[in-house]
């Protein structure tokens, strides 16, 4: 694909629109979902199945007032939630949806994707600090060791699939998945990898996914029983919803990266309908666990995650690393 | 003057866009710099750390080094301004003190310095004349991963080493003595 | 060693179930009503605010005696009455409630010797004003039988 | 959990936690000296809601009373009422008929139960999940319908009258509470599976805000806050009153002094209601609910008279003081919770504010039932 | 019997002339003996009848013995129920009454009471030895205006924080 | 529209490695905190790096070394900031200050 203004220009306002429009419809499905769990009905009073709430939402954002507490770094708070929306859409450029839908393949794209994910961390710093709120400050603290921990594991486990596709492109590692349904990075035995070990690693990439978005049960950020809520306690109308964006099209994200790394990207296990379809369902399946996820646990403590982090995740994915490395040598 | 200068790029084409983006990039990155060093809030100096690191990762990404920009913006944005932001949220809760523009030397003094260091290497840069050498090759990921593996592996072991001794270190400075 | 992975194992297998309980749950029907749009049934009980019961030609059965107004915890109820030409009983001319110091407890109730006073259904009483909230029972009374 | 290190002055903030901050369960305010994310120190504020209900007992005769208790505690807000009902049956000599006694016991319970459920659910949003709150939403609801049918409102009964009750139970609240037993074992075990077995779930409270036997001593804890640190104390059993002691329940007492202790006191409590009501249908006997003679005008004789009960909450008593008048000459309610959250300011030192605020979850607060 | 050997502790608080002189078992319950006399009760050791008054000893001690009778109770592994207040306006006098309780079934509640002068309102605190009588306190000093002497903290704790009446004095018209 | 060839030029990336590097240089002598100071060095540090990025693509025969040399000094400027960052926390500790004045007792 020749790069072209045209083409630059489209692909960015197409990843924003996708980001917009995922995060507003994620959080319809979020609410739905979550009312289901509970037996609830959920939004259902504007427009049908209650479809027309996010946008509804949104324009009520929109109109409200931006308030900057008194005592705030008004440059950093205005730049924060702009900073957590920026890498997210960031990301999307080099994501293939499939074959041909990717608007800038690169050959170091896993790495692109975990760079402007620690991009991510620092807006979470820059809101909680300059907010001038102690809720704000601690929430803040919390988010960037949780996403600090958590990238350890989750850059490790990624080097074990890259190691084992030889590549850091990620159509690379999704050409490398196809075929039949097993030969997903997931499934062990009959895949490029024969490493017994993958289901663990995906889980584990999993649990760092759900760390990394700040989710629920590692929503520490936000933990609103305890820090009201979090680092963006003092934000309102806009701020906020760039916040909220920022979030889910993070969760977009590393739902993508699953897929990819794991679940053979567009790669159909049987064929009926063309590839980037079955890429969306993949990718909503896993957005579905998000969700289903957030609505049965309860919250873990800091330190309980951070043990997690630090005497589970980390140890085991080293193992898995120096088992792979062994196996590659040996195949 | 250098040979690229007479290139003209249009400024709608590929080129020309990467130009803008370029020049872009230069002012992010001096401005992030600027606000860098001459802030008076140590967050907005980190801030400006941040934005001028990601300047610079533009830049390699201009000197056709993929991996080293993305390596710029997951080691100094990922991991050093942050650590840089906590030790400021540990080690100056309250922002008592501002950053004093003066030091141990007088801004005027240190100022002058420094734009006698920029004004000679500017100036020595434009006077010089440098010979471009032909390519022996690509410079791709893989390339820089068997070159650092082979002839530089003494080099990046004793790095392992340092990078190990700094995190005990820094782990056995900052432990609080009971 | 073993204590490590069993901890692991089983903290999994914990939440697995945890999850599968909410699969389930989100297939079940909702148990929620929504509300303005539909609504229960008050039940026979139900405390709403008091009300004067009538007789068959329509007047009230109250005999103004008062027992309700010094049952009342709060002083919320006032009435009058006067007692016309010829006839025996008091009648009852005002009978104001100020539903914003009512509790519904129901002292009223249980104090009324005459079966002249019961407890409404009504439970939609939202209003801006407090004024509204004075309620004339009489008035109502009447406002029913028209 | 303590934290050993000296710290110097300006080591610490000031955190306000309150009196809107969503882990306080209404106008709560704790004032914490934190270090990081350690509390130092905490000074609870309450008195928020305080509405003098001592005084109000001063001013109002007897029966304009009895309304009041139930706005102290809008959960649980038969027990309150029993306790006071009984202690003026006691001054007063006003026999109880049986009948009365046992529907009184039947429907303490079920607001216990449903207090619980409450709680439960409330709790676990405290430690970030959601759900739960709603299913224990749903029980509750059946508990709130069976006791409107019978007394007319859903949280603030003025059920029990002095000698008996407001109005008799018919055969559809026996019909529904028998089905409500079965249906709310069930869902005992759905809350253990979901809730209790969860492995991050018993990391957060395993271990965590351990409470000595001598610290609920000093402060005079009751309920599962003294339970769940291993002392069986109970007044139900301990002070029997009404027709507790006709009825085979046990006390559950945990001796691990912790959170999850606590929460598990309760879980068992719940069982433990659902029994006492099983038994109580089954006894239930005919008979009136007022007794025949009951003095017109409650004067109690001149003296000084004290009752405790177990509410949902713990060891609620009232203290009357009685000049023979038509009011009392003083009144005093004497509420667990004011207790129990007493326990807190001392006990959180040193822990951290996440486990510090499961911990406050953990006591069951109420809080115009501190306020008063 | 842990109600016996409290008594018996109890009562070498009080001189024993007056303890024989002041316990009348069962003429205390009757109500209309104790309407005649006006006068406020005399220090001394009660046994109350626990079916009728809900509690098994009463103590009325002076404000300088309650530390030494709380003491007592203390070291019997009573937990305190609560602290409270009444006025007795006729009287011209305030009397503050802690409540003890136990744990175990060995049941036995006892009252211990003082009674101090209304116009300058003065008892030793409890603190030292209960904690969990703080609150107490500042309660019934928030409601009756009575100075706990030597408690650490006693500013308003239900009242508003510039409080300056006492609501439950029977002379305070709101 | 010869502005617009820059990206091109050698030479303009090395007038702004020098740029970074002057700042770096004023931030260091101007500033008066050590976390101040870290962040000047680290500036440097991006100075000189791409000073050895520029050459490496436009001089160079061999277009790897200087990548090298920069991920080299990536880890440097790592270790140099966790061991730095941990001297201020100790520092503060000991002394309630960053202010490197306030520091007299390491003048010795």
């Amino acid at each position: 694909m020749r790069l072209t203004l045209f083409n630059v220009v489209v692909a960015v306002i197409i990843a924003i629109a996708f980001a917009a429009v995922n995060a507003a419809y994620l959080v319809w499905a979020e609410r739905r979902g979550a009312a289901r769990i509970q037996r609830r009905p959920g939004p259902n009073i504007n427009g049908p199945f209650g479809l027309l709430q996010p946008p509804l939402d949104g324009i009520k954002l929109m109109a409200k007032q931006l308030t900057i507490p008194g005592g705030a770094d008004k440059i950093l708070f205005i730049a924060a939630p702009v900073l957590a929306m920026f890498p997210a859409i960031m990301s999307f450029v080099t994501i293939p949806f499939s074959e041909n839908i990717v608007a800038k393949n690169m050959n170091v794209g896993v790495l692109m994707i975990f760079a402007f994910a620690a991009l991510g961390s620092t807006s979470l710093l820059f809101a909680g600090w300059s907010s001038r709120n102690k809720y704000a400050m601690m929430a803040s603290i919390r988010a960037v060791s949780q996403t600090v921990a958590y990238e350890i594991p989750m850059l490790i486990t990624t080097i074990t699939v890259v190691m084992i596709a030889g590549s850091m492109d990620l159509m690379e590692i999704v050409h490398q998945q196809s075929g039949s349904i097993l030969s997903w990075n997931i499934f062990p035995l009959f895949g490029r990898s024969h490493n017994i070990l993958m289901p663990m690693s995906f889980l584990i990439f999993f649990t760092c996914t759900l760390a990394e978005t700040n989710r629920a049960p590692f929503d520490l950020g936000e933990a609103e029983s305890e820090l009201v809520a979090g680092f963006h306690t003092e934000y309102g109308s806009m701020g906020f919803g760039l916040f909220f964006m920022g979030e889910y099209a993070n969760i977009v994200i590393g739902s993508c990266m699953t897929t990819i790394l794991f679940l053979g990207g567009w790669g159909c296990p049987f064929g009926l309908f063309p590839g980037v379809w079955w890429f969306i369902i993949k990718l909503y399946l896993l957005i579905a666990t998000f969700i289903w996820i957030r609505w049965t646990f309860p919250r873990t403590t800091i330190y309980g995650l951070l043990n997690l982090s630090w005497k589970i995740l980390i140890p085991l994915s080293l193992f898995n690393l120096l088992f792979t490395a062994g196996l590659l040598k040996v195949f | 003057m250098n040979q690229s200068m007479l290139t003209h790029p249009n400024l709608f084409t590929v080129e020309g866009m990467a130009g803008v983006v370029f020049l872009i990039l230069i002012f992010v990155t001096l401005t992030g710099g600027f606000i860098a060093c001459t802030s008076r809030r140590v967050v907005r100096a980190i801030a400006g750390l941040i934005v001028c690191f990601v300047g610079v990762a533009g830049l390699y990404f201009f000197l056709n080094s993929p991996f080293v920009s993305m390596m710029q913006l997951l080691i100094y944005v990922g991991a050093i301004a942050v650590a840089i932001s906590f030790a400021v949220m540990l080690a100056a809760p309250e922002e008592k003190k501002k950053l004093g523009p003066t030091g141990p030397l007088e801004g005027p003094l240190a100022f002058g310095s420094a734009a006698l260091l920029a004004g000679g290497f500017s100036v020595l840069v434009l006077k010089t004349k440098w010979p471009a050498m032909a390519k022996t090759n690509d410079g791709s990921i893989k390339e820089i991963g068997i070159r650092l593996l082979t002839e530089h592996s003494m080099v990046f072991e004793l790095i392992s080493i340092v990078l190990l001794i700094a995190i005990l270190g820094a782990l056995v400075l900052a432990r609080r003595e009971d | 060693m073993v204590a490590y992975f069993s901890e692991i194992y089983y903290g999994l297998i914990s939440l697995l179930e945890g999850m599968v309980i909410t699969f389930k749950e989100f297939f079940k029907p909702t148990v929620t009503v929504s509300y303005p749009y539909e609504t229960l049934p008050m039940c026979d009980r139900f405390r709403g605010h008091v009300e004067l019961i009538e007789n068959e030609e329509g007047q009230p059965n109250c005999v103004v005696c008062g027992l309700c107004e010094r049952a009342c915890p709060s002083g919320c109820i006032s009435l009058a009455g006067e007692k016309a030409e010829g006839e025996k009983k008091k009648v009852l001319t005002k009978y104001v409630l100020d539903f914003t110091r009512c509790s519904l407890c129901g002292s009223c109730v249980e104090a009324c010797n005459f079966n002249a006073l019961t407890f409404s259904k009504e439970y939609n009483l939202a209003s801006r004003r407090k004024e509204d909230f004075i309620f004339d029972l009489l008035g109502r009374l009447e406002e029913r039988n028209r | 959990m303590s934290s050993p290190i000296q710290l110097k002055p300006d080591e610490t903030f000031i955190l306000n936690v309150g009196p809107q901050h969503p882990a306080t369960h209404g106008v709560l305010r704790v004032k914490m000296e934190m270090n990081g994310e350690y509390i130092v120190n905490a000074e609870t504020v309450i008195g928020y809601i305080h509405r003098m209900h001592e005084k109000m007992g001063e001013l109002k005769t007897y029966p304009q009373f009895l309304m009041n208790l139930s706005r102290m505690d809008y959960l649980g807000a038969l027990g309150y009422s029993h306790g006071h009902v009984l202690v003026v049956e006691k001054a007063s000599g006003i026999e109880v008929p049986e009948r009365a006694e046992y529907i009184r016991a039947i429907m303490v319970e079920l607001n216990r139960i449903a207090s619980h459920l409450f709680w439960f659910g409330a709790f676990v949003m405290d430690l970030g999940g959601f759900s739960p709150l709603m299913y224990a939403l749903q029980d509750r609801e059946h508990i709130l319908d069976m006791l409107e049918a019978v007394t007319g409102s859903r949280l603030t009964y003025c059920y029990f009258r002095y000698g008996g009750l407001y109005n008799d139970v018919d055969d559809q609240f026996v019909a529904s509470a028998r089905k409500f037993i079965p249906r709310m074992r069930k869902s005992l075990k759905k809350y253990h599976k979901l809730v209790t077995g969860n492995v991050i779930f018993r990391k957060r409270l395993e271990g965590i805000a351990p409470l000595s036997k001598e610290t609920c001593r000093k402060y005079g804890a009751s309920s599962a806050v003294a339970r769940g640190s291993g002392i069986n104390f109970d007044v139900r059993k301990n002070e029997p009153y009404s027709v507790y002691p006709e009825f085979d329940f046990d006390i559950p007492v945990y001796h691990e002094c912790d959170s999850l202790a606590r929460y598990n006191v309760r879980m068992d409590e719940i069982e433990q209601s659902l029994r006492i009501i099983e038994q109580g249908l089954d006894k239930l006997p005919g008979g009136p609910i007022m007794p025949e003679k009951k003095p017109k005008i409650i004067k109690p004789p001149e003296g000084d008279y004290y009752q405790a009960v177990e509410t949902a909450r713990g060891s609620f008593g009232v203290r009357l003081v009685s000049d023979g008048g038509k009011t009392p000459y003083r009144l005093k309610l004497r509420s667990p919770t004011y207790s129990n959250m007493h326990l807190f300011d001392e006990s959180c030192r040193g822990m951290l504010i996440m486990d510090a605020l499961a911990f406050m979850g953990s006591l069951d607060l109420v809080i115009p039932e501190i306020d008063r | 019997m842990i109600c016996e050997e409290t008594k018996r502790a109890l009562q070498k608080l009080f001189p024993a002339d007056e303890v024989i002189a002041e316990t009348p078992e069962e003429a205390v319950d009757d109500s209309e003996k104790k309407a005649k006399k006006p006068v406020p009760r005399a220090n001394g050791l009660l046994e109350r009848d626990y079916a009728v008054h809900g509690y098994h000893l009463d103590a009325q001690v002076a404000a300088d013995q309650v530390v030494e009778a709380v003491g007592i109770l203390d070291k019997a592994d009573f937990f305190i129920e609560s602290i409270t207040g009444v006025d007795w306006i006729k009287d011209n006098q305030l009397e503050v009454i802690y409540d003890f309780s136990r744990y175990d079934f060995d049941l036995c509640r006892v009252v211990i009471r003082t009674r101090v002068d209304r116009n300058n309102p003065e008892v030793p605190t409890i603190t030292e030895i209960y904690a969990g009588a703080n609150w107490h306190e500042r309660e019934t000093h928030d409601f009756f205006g009575i100075k706990f002497i030597g408690h650490p903290h006693l500013i308003p704790l239900l009242l508003p924080e510039d409080a300056d009446f006492h609501p439950l004095l029977k002379d305070y018209k709101a | 529209m010869a502005i617009l060839g820059l990206y091109n030029n050698l030479s303009t990336y090395l007038i702004i490695a020098a740029f970074l590097f002057a700042m770096g240089i004023y931030g260091i002598i101007a500033r008066r905190t050590f976390i101040a100071m870290l962040i000047a060095a680290e500036m440097i540090l991006a100075g000189a790096a791409l000073n050895f990025m520029a050459f490496n693509r436009f001089t160079s025969p061999d277009p790897v070394t200087g990548q090298i040399f920069t991920l080299f000094i990536m880890a440097i400027a790592a270790a140099e900031a966790a061991i730095g960052l941990s001297i201020v926390i100790a520092i503060y500790r000991q002394y309630d200050s960053i202010d490197a004045e306030d520091v007299v007792q390491l003048k010795g």
